[in-house]
């Protein structure tokens, strides 16, 4: 649907874009800070990606596909939107995948990312699941004198996620602590009480834990591990202590060592406009890995927007995607790679107080990874 | 056997939290007969008030398990009121309004507390790990272990052994006949849902470490309940209190250790107890 | 035989209900069973119909043994009964309710349903909704319906409480005109109804069987007059 | 206690039944209302006592009236009810009824048991483990325990064994003797004249006529224009 | 004032409205129809077994599941023929219930609620857990056009598959209500009003209730059959808790008994959920039209009046009923 405006007078054409990431249920968090971040670099950039005026369209992912499904339908059939982005939920981009496959949009993903059979329109700015994982394991066996106990929820998120872990780490060398030398998987997202768990932990003789987990999970897994037999066992892991739930779970994240791709004190000059407009917009809270993602995926439409040319469709813009090459990000420079997520580089990052409240304190850089 | 320990009290701590809000459900659905899906709201009214008010001293934590109860115990109160003009019309409709209830009310709730899981403070000396047998353990949730008891020992003195318990038994029965001998069936209701909601509060308030206030609260706490008054024979406190122990020994001592059947556990288990008790295999209790 | 009770009895807890009782009826036998309040009457119909079941005893119906059998292959094989209350589908007409009961709701029975419906005096209320009956006639309906399912042995409860004396009277014409093949087990406190209806009477107290007889005997027996002053036997 | 009802109109939802009752129950008096059934009757009771809004008219208890009020307002005022079909509460014990219901006064635990001594020996069983005549009791002793100056009873003596009929019945005719105001419905004119001083006939939603006890004793055919016509059509 | 002459011209109107919509409304309200055609088929059963048969249920989304991974797995095994993705996937849903009966047709009221519910969540459990045949919670993949019958085309767009679920439901719900009008229907709500009185008669209760529930589980089974034809993907979330709370709902404000207005119902709560709500604050919105209809609509939109006061009161209130006497388990025979 083209907008006849488009050739008068070099006054470019309004474009529909569709967000869709979880703005209620157990996500919604993560949710708000795609949109956000989304949002903040149009703030930014006047409203426009490669020039023409932006109309985001917003739909609610909920708890997953059940609910992204028919929220998707409707940004592509009824709004037209010309290419797609956000999606929190793995399960969710695998059922909307085929919806934009068939409307033949592209997706510029900016958190899950399921195996999927048909990659040429699916692009992800965030990185594979199993990336962090096997970008700590080296970090990991050389610090810890001893076994390491995985432990994760019972989805394929935690499976992806942890698996990048022990993939890697038994590649390596590693030794696990756990008793069937497979990683313990608790109920998701019924587990609230990872007590039970921990006395399995201390009787493994564990040296230290690595393990996954998001959300509420994650506030309930570090509040009670600092309170249990294990609370003196080195803990390591990816997202447990991002965004809003460190604040939730306090002095009780202390210490803790996590891995990730962004850390808001990263110094590089996107970086510092970045985290200055997040502030200014959102004073209360810390840029996330997740707003940045999104930030990236607006950065990504824009440079492709911008050399689609005149009248940009949703193949066209697919195609410039592909062409890229480097992109700068608040996270440093990447480049997507042939599964269309980032070549990027992991940071270690610990909960210190940084003077003003408890943060993810960068520690040092850990490897590059993606393919 | 060492290993079991820790599980075991833990069951013990959790399952008694379960007892504290399903005891709650019991008397407004076992003995009171209404079906009060609003019931985890209530419960996320005390969790929020303790997540907002408390701060870590003593005195603030007694004023949030005071307005937690309060507000909650308001609104069953309001919840009383709203189900005077469904009078007759069965649990269906019961379970209609209070749902939409606590669709209205949880929505309100995250638009007013934020979409975020919020942590609690309470004072330092049960902020820390306390050690029994050579384990590390929440000093708070051994607290609360002893709270609970006072509480459930309480409950079941108030509804089997007083007038108002026969009343309140009664008002399901035939509450016309109620009214006959001059007592007022609405008050009765109003009672029992009013202090059904404070036990959901008290619950919330005293419970908020352990199951916390965010936007899944109300359902999580909500089904469990649910689980826990049908296993304990709807209505019996006694039932309840066994219930919600055995719910808690399965979530923490069976469920992890045995990985495979662990998301069967819970809801296997009841499926197997009611068609059991369908059938007459097992008793189903009403007195407490 | 069509009924015979063995040392049949009922306990509650430490309460027996009925206790070691012995009864025979034969084919088309009009028999009252009488007796105070808590007597154990409606116990013993609930035993015979299949609705509880014995703590001790046997229960044989047309020489074969139900004492374990269910209480619907009981109505199948020929025992019908009304209850102490008044037992309808209330959302169903009251035809629809002969026809369920007759187990033959496929209409073939349409006619004879009407017929019943006619014979307890219901006739022009064939389409109402049971439920909009009044006592009375729930009563009467509750009749057709036992009779609907063509029993050789037919237990009423108290059919008889509640109506004002002139369906009290319809209600006496329809038991005496009921099918003479049919036997009667009939549990009332309306005493003028009972004597004229029955051939013999059974009296229970405090669960024990204390009297069979005729109507002429029964009216004389001392032990009737101890029980219904409350004597314990 | 006085009862005064002038042009009561009651019934259930759109439909009247009570098109403008009139009655008067002085003190120490009783009275009872017959009526065919459907008649009625328990509309009447059920409005006068406050579980059923009238639609219009007055219902004066010593001058004060009570029409529109809630039920526990009108009990309070000192009015009990026997309410058709027992209503005993199914989950509470018979002590616990007893427990309940009971207020200081002139009918005590003891002498409730006197009259009912059944109930005594089934303190421990439930409302629903009693049988129909022993929940009859039950109904009969809540009522008597809330120490009531105007007594409704709706056929309180369906389902219990002749003699304690009898007996309940002059048990309230002494009450009413005694200074208790008695509002009785019945179903027999005999049992209605062993407790009444005046008799009312309803139908077709008014008091067709009252006569006192001595005129229907005198010609009992006095209430077949009310009772006979009933017979189905 | 008798409009049962109108029943058949509105039907046919009705339905010709609804075809019609085919052409007139564009893909999205045509996708919203289907899912709501396929929603209410499902409240559908659920409004067999709650109203009708007096079994309150939290667990038709199990056949349902069933029926859908079943079809899923027909896809992936290559075989697109809708007709017979139908007749499976009912067979499914019907197994389903066969299995599961005894520990449903033998409880009553809020019992058979929780029993259900378990059963749905222990359903969805398993196909949350056995990731070679489901693949878990990422759900189900199911990409292929199906042709209804052998030799039409193929469903390609959203027309076409509405048109097809349109149909389908159609011929089902008609076949349902003329059952329920024959005497089988009789049975069903005497059993629901009085299992005792209909035991006493000589029916087997426990036969005819496994009956309805076994068709219900037929109809929830091809509920998933065309979930799967028109969304070409399976989660066990599509048969989460809060799909059947939804459901059951939505039953309720359609009356409960009504099969009709089970659709109604199904309409208006996918309505608000999807559409109204897609702003966000859909549980605002659900839950302002739950409580609006409980007080507006107190019969549901085309309930039995009758009936809708009575639905599974746990004990009787009014004098004519009697207080229930023999606990069920005293019952004999109650478990055979
Ligand atoms: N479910 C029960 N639990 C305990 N006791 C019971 C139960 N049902 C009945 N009883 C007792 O068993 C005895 C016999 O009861 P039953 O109903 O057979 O009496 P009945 O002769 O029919 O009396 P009525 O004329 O008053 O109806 C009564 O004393 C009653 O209290
Ligand atoms: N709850 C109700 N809803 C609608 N109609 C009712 C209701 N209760 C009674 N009726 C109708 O009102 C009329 C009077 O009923 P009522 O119960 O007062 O009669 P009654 O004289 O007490 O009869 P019975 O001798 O059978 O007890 C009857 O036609 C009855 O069908
Ligand atoms: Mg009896
Ligand atoms: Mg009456």
């Amino acid at each position: 649907k083209d907008d006849p405006k488009s050739d008068s007078a070099g006054a470019a054409s309004t474009l529909k874009i569709g967000f869709l990431g979880s703005l209620s249920g157990t996500y919604q968090a993560v949710g708000t800070d795609l949109r956000n971040g989304f949002q903040l670099y149009l703030k930014m950039h006047d409203n426009k990606l490669g020039g023409h005026p932006i109309d985001l369209k917003i739909g609610d992912e909920g708890d997953g596909a059940p609910t992204a499904v028919p929220a998707a339908t409707k940004l592509i059939k009824e709004e037209g939107v010309v290419a797609m982005t956000g999606i929190v939920g793995g399960g969710s981009v695998a059922a909307v995948a085929p919806l934009l496959a068939d409307a033949k949009i592209p997706l510029i993903g900016s958190n899950g990312r399921p195996e999927l059979k048909d990659l040429s329109g699916v692009w992800t700015t965030s990185f594979m699941s199993s990336d962090p994982g096997s970008s700590i394991a080296q970090y990991i066996k050389d610090k810890v004198n001893g076994p390491v106990f995985a432990i994760g929820p019972d989805y394929q998120g935690g499976y992806d996620e942890v698996g990048g872990f022990t993939t890697e780490f038994a590649k390596i060398g590693g030794q696990l602590a756990n008793p069937s030398g497979k990683t313990l998987w608790t109920p998701f997202p019924a587990t609230t009480n990872f007590l039970p768990y921990f006395s399995q932990i201390k009787s493994s003789g564990a040296k230290a834990v690595y393990t996954f987990y998001a959300g509420k999970a994650a506030i309930d897994f570090v509040k009670q591990y600092k309170q249990s037999d294990v609370k003196d066992l080195p803990l390591y892991g990816a997202f447990i202590t991002e965004g809003s739930v460190l604040q939730a779970e306090g002095d009780a994240a202390k210490d803790v060592f996590t891995v990730c791709n962004y850390s808001p004190d990263l110094d590089n000059e996107e970086n510092r406009k970045f985290v200055a407009a997040w502030r200014q917009a959102y004073p209360d809270a810390t840029p996330t890995t997740y707003a940045m993602a999104s930030y990236d995926a607006a950065a990504v439409l824009d440079r492709a927007i911008g050399a689609a040319g005149a009248n940009p469709t949703p193949q066209s813009i697919n195609e410039q995607v592909g062409k890229l090459g480097q992109i700068s990000s608040p996270r440093g420079q990447w480049q997507f790679g042939k599964n269309h997520a980032p070549i990027q580089k992991w940071y270690l990052r610990q909960v210190r107080n940084d003077g003003r409240a408890l943060a993810n304190v960068l520690v040092q850089d850990l490897a590059t990874v993606g393919a | 056997m060492d290993d079991y320990l820790i599980p075991a009290v833990d069951g013990v701590a959790y399952g008694l939290l379960l007892f504290v809000v399903a005891a709650g459900l019991t008397l407004a659905f076992g003995v009171g007969d209404v079906l009060n899906l609003a019931h985890g709201a209530l419960y996320a009214f005390g969790a929020y008030a303790a997540a907002r008010i408390s701060d870590g001293t003593w005195g603030s934590l007694a004023i949030a398990v005071l307005v937690g109860t309060a507000a909650a115990g308001l609104g069953g109160a309001v919840l009383s009121a709203l189900l005077v003009p469904l009078a007759g019309r069965g649990h269906l409709a019961q379970a209609l309004l209070t749902f939409g209830v606590a669709l209205v009310v949880g929505d309100r709730l995250t638009a007013i507390f934020g979409k975020d899981d919020l942590g609690v403070k309470v004072p330092g000396a049960l902020d820390r790990a306390v050690h029994i047998a050579g384990h590390s353990y929440p000093a708070y949730r051994l607290a609360f272990i002893g709270i609970a008891v006072l509480i459930a020992a309480g409950l079941a003195l108030l509804v089997t052994r007083t007038r108002a318990g026969g009343l309140v038994r009664a008002t399901v029965d035939d509450r016309d006949m109620v009214a006959m001998l001059g007592v007022s069936p609405f008050a009765v209701r109003t009672s029992v849902l009013a202090g059904a909601g404070a036990l959901a509060g008290l619950a919330g308030a005293l419970g908020a470490p352990i199951i916390g206030p965010g936007p899944r609260t109300a359902d999580l706490v909500l089904m469990l309940s649910l689980v826990v008054v049908v296993l304990g024979g709807m209505g019996s406190i006694t039932g309840a209190l066994v219930a919600a122990i055995a719910v808690g020994e399965i979530q923490n001592v069976v469920a992890p250790n045995f990985p495979t059947v662990a998301p069967f556990a819970l809801f296997g288990a009841m499926a197997i107890a009611l068609a059991a008790r369908a059938r007459g295999l097992l008793p189903s209790g009403r007195s407490a | 035989m069509i009924l015979r009770l063995d040392g049949l009895g009922r306990r509650y807890g430490d309460l027996a209900a009925l206790d070691d009782v012995a009864l025979q009826l034969e084919p088309g036998e009009r028999r009252a069973l009488i007796g105070p309040n808590g007597a154990g009457k409606t116990t013993l119909l609930n035993l015979v119909a299949g609705a509880l079941r014995p703590s001790a005893g046997r229960i044989r119906f047309n020489d074969r043994d139900v004492t374990r059998t269910s209480p619907a292959r009981r109505a199948r094989l020929g025992i019908g009964r009304t209850h102490q209350h008044p037992a309808i589908w209330p959302t169903l007409s009251a035809l629809d309710n002969v026809l369920v009961a007759a187990r033959r709701p496929w209409g073939r029975l349409r006619p004879g349903a009407r017929d019943h419906l006619a014979a307890v005096g219901l006739a022009d209320q064939a389409t109402t909704r049971a439920g909009s009956l009044s006592h009375g006639q729930r009563r009467q309906l509750e009749l057709a319906m036992a009779l609907a399912g063509g029993p050789r042995l037919l237990l009423l409860d108290e059919p008889a409480a509640g109506l004002s004396p002139p369906e009290v009277e319809l209600l006496a014409s329809l038991l005496a005109a009921l099918p003479g093949d049919v036997a009667v087990l009939l549990v009332e406190h309306h005493l003028d109804l009972v004597y004229g209806f029955a051939d013999r009477v059974t009296v229970l107290h405090s669960g024990r069987h204390v009297h069979t007889g005729t109507v002429a005997e029964t009216r004389r027996s001392p032990e009737v007059a101890a029980a219904y002053a409350g004597v314990k036997p | 206690m006085t009862l005064l009802v002038e042009g009561l109109r009651a019934g259930y939802g759109g439909g009247t039944v009570l098109h403008g009752v009139d009655l008067s129950v002085p003190e120490g008096t009783a009275l009872a209302v017959l009526g065919r059934n459907g008649a009625g009757k328990t509309t009447l009771v059920h409005a006068v006592c406050g579980l059923l809004r009238p639609k219009a008219g007055s219902v004066r208890l010593d001058g004060e009236d009570l029409a529109g009020r809630p039920a526990h307002r009108v009990a309070r005022a000192g009015v009990a009810l026997v309410p058709q079909g027992r209503r005993v509460f199914a989950s509470l014990t018979v002590a616990e009824h007893l427990r309940l219901t009971r207020r200081k006064g002139e009918w005590t635990v003891p002498r409730v048991l006197e009259l009912l001594p059944r109930l005594g020996e089934r303190r421990r069983h439930r409302g629903d483990q009693l049988s129909g005549g022993e929940a009859q009791m039950l109904a009969i002793a809540r009522a008597l325990l809330t120490q009531p100056r105007l007594l409704l009873l709706d056929e309180p003596c369906e389902g219990l064994a002749v003699d304690l009929a009898d007996r309940v019945r002059a048990v309230v005719a002494e009450l009413a003797r005694g200074g208790l105001t008695v509002l009785l419905v019945e179903q027999q004119p005999e049992h209605a004249l062993a407790v009444a001083d005046r008799v009312a006939l309803l139908a077709d939603g008014v008091v067709a006529a009252t006569h006192t006890a001595a005129e229907l004793r005198a010609d009992p055919t006095l209430t077949d224009p009310v009772l006979r016509v009933a017979s189905h059509a | 004032m008798n409009l049962r002459w109108l029943l058949y011209p509105a039907t046919a109107a009705l339905l010709a409205l609804l075809t019609s919509f085919a052409w007139t409304l564009n893909d999205y309200a045509n996708q919203m129809l289907t899912r709501i055609l396929i929603v209410g088929l499902l409240a559908v059963s659920v409004a067999l077994l709650t109203g009708v048969a007096g079994l309150p249920t939290l667990g038709q989304t199990a056949p349902y599941l069933v029926g859908a991974y079943t079809t899923a797995t027909l896809v992936h095994d290559e075989v697109h023929l809708g007709i017979l993705h139908l007749l499976t996937a009912a067979a499914a849903g019907a197994v389903f219930a066969l299995i599961t009966a005894p520990l449903v047709v033998y409880a009553r009221g809020v019992v058979v609620l929780m029993i259900t519910l378990a059963l749905g969540e222990l359903t969805s459990t398993v196909a949350a857990q056995w990731k070679s045949v489901t693949h878990g919670t990422d759900g189900m993949l199911a990409l292929a056009d199906v042709t209804p019958l052998p030799g039409m085309a193929e469903l390609g767009d959203d027309q076409s598959k509405y048109l097809y679920t349109l149909a389908v439901v159609a011929v089902l719900v008609a076949a349902l209500l003329l059952a329920l009008r024959s005497p089988a229907g009789a049975l069903l709500r005497a059993t629901r009003d009085d299992p005792r009185r209909m035991r006493a008669s000589g029916h087997p209760v426990a036969g005819y209730l496994t009956a309805a529930y076994v068709v219900a589980g037929a109809l929830a089974g091809v509920a998933g059959a065309l979930l799967v034809t028109t969304q070409s993907y399976v989660s066990p979330g599509d048969g989460g808790f809060d799909v059947a709370a939804l459901i059951l709902l939505a039953v309720v404000i359609g009356g409960a008994t009504s099969m009709v207005g089970a659709i109604a119902g199904a309409a208006l709560v996918v309505a608000t959920r999807d559409w109204l709500a897609s702003a966000g604050h859909a549980p605002l919105l659900l839950g302002i039209l739950f409580i609006a209809c409980v007080y507006l609509l107190p019969n549901g939109l085309l309930g039995d009046r009758a009936f809708a006061g009575a639905l599974f009161r746990r004990r009787p209130r009014r004098a004519d009923v009697p207080a229930p006497r023999e606990p069920a388990d005293e019952t004999i025979g109650a478990a055979r």
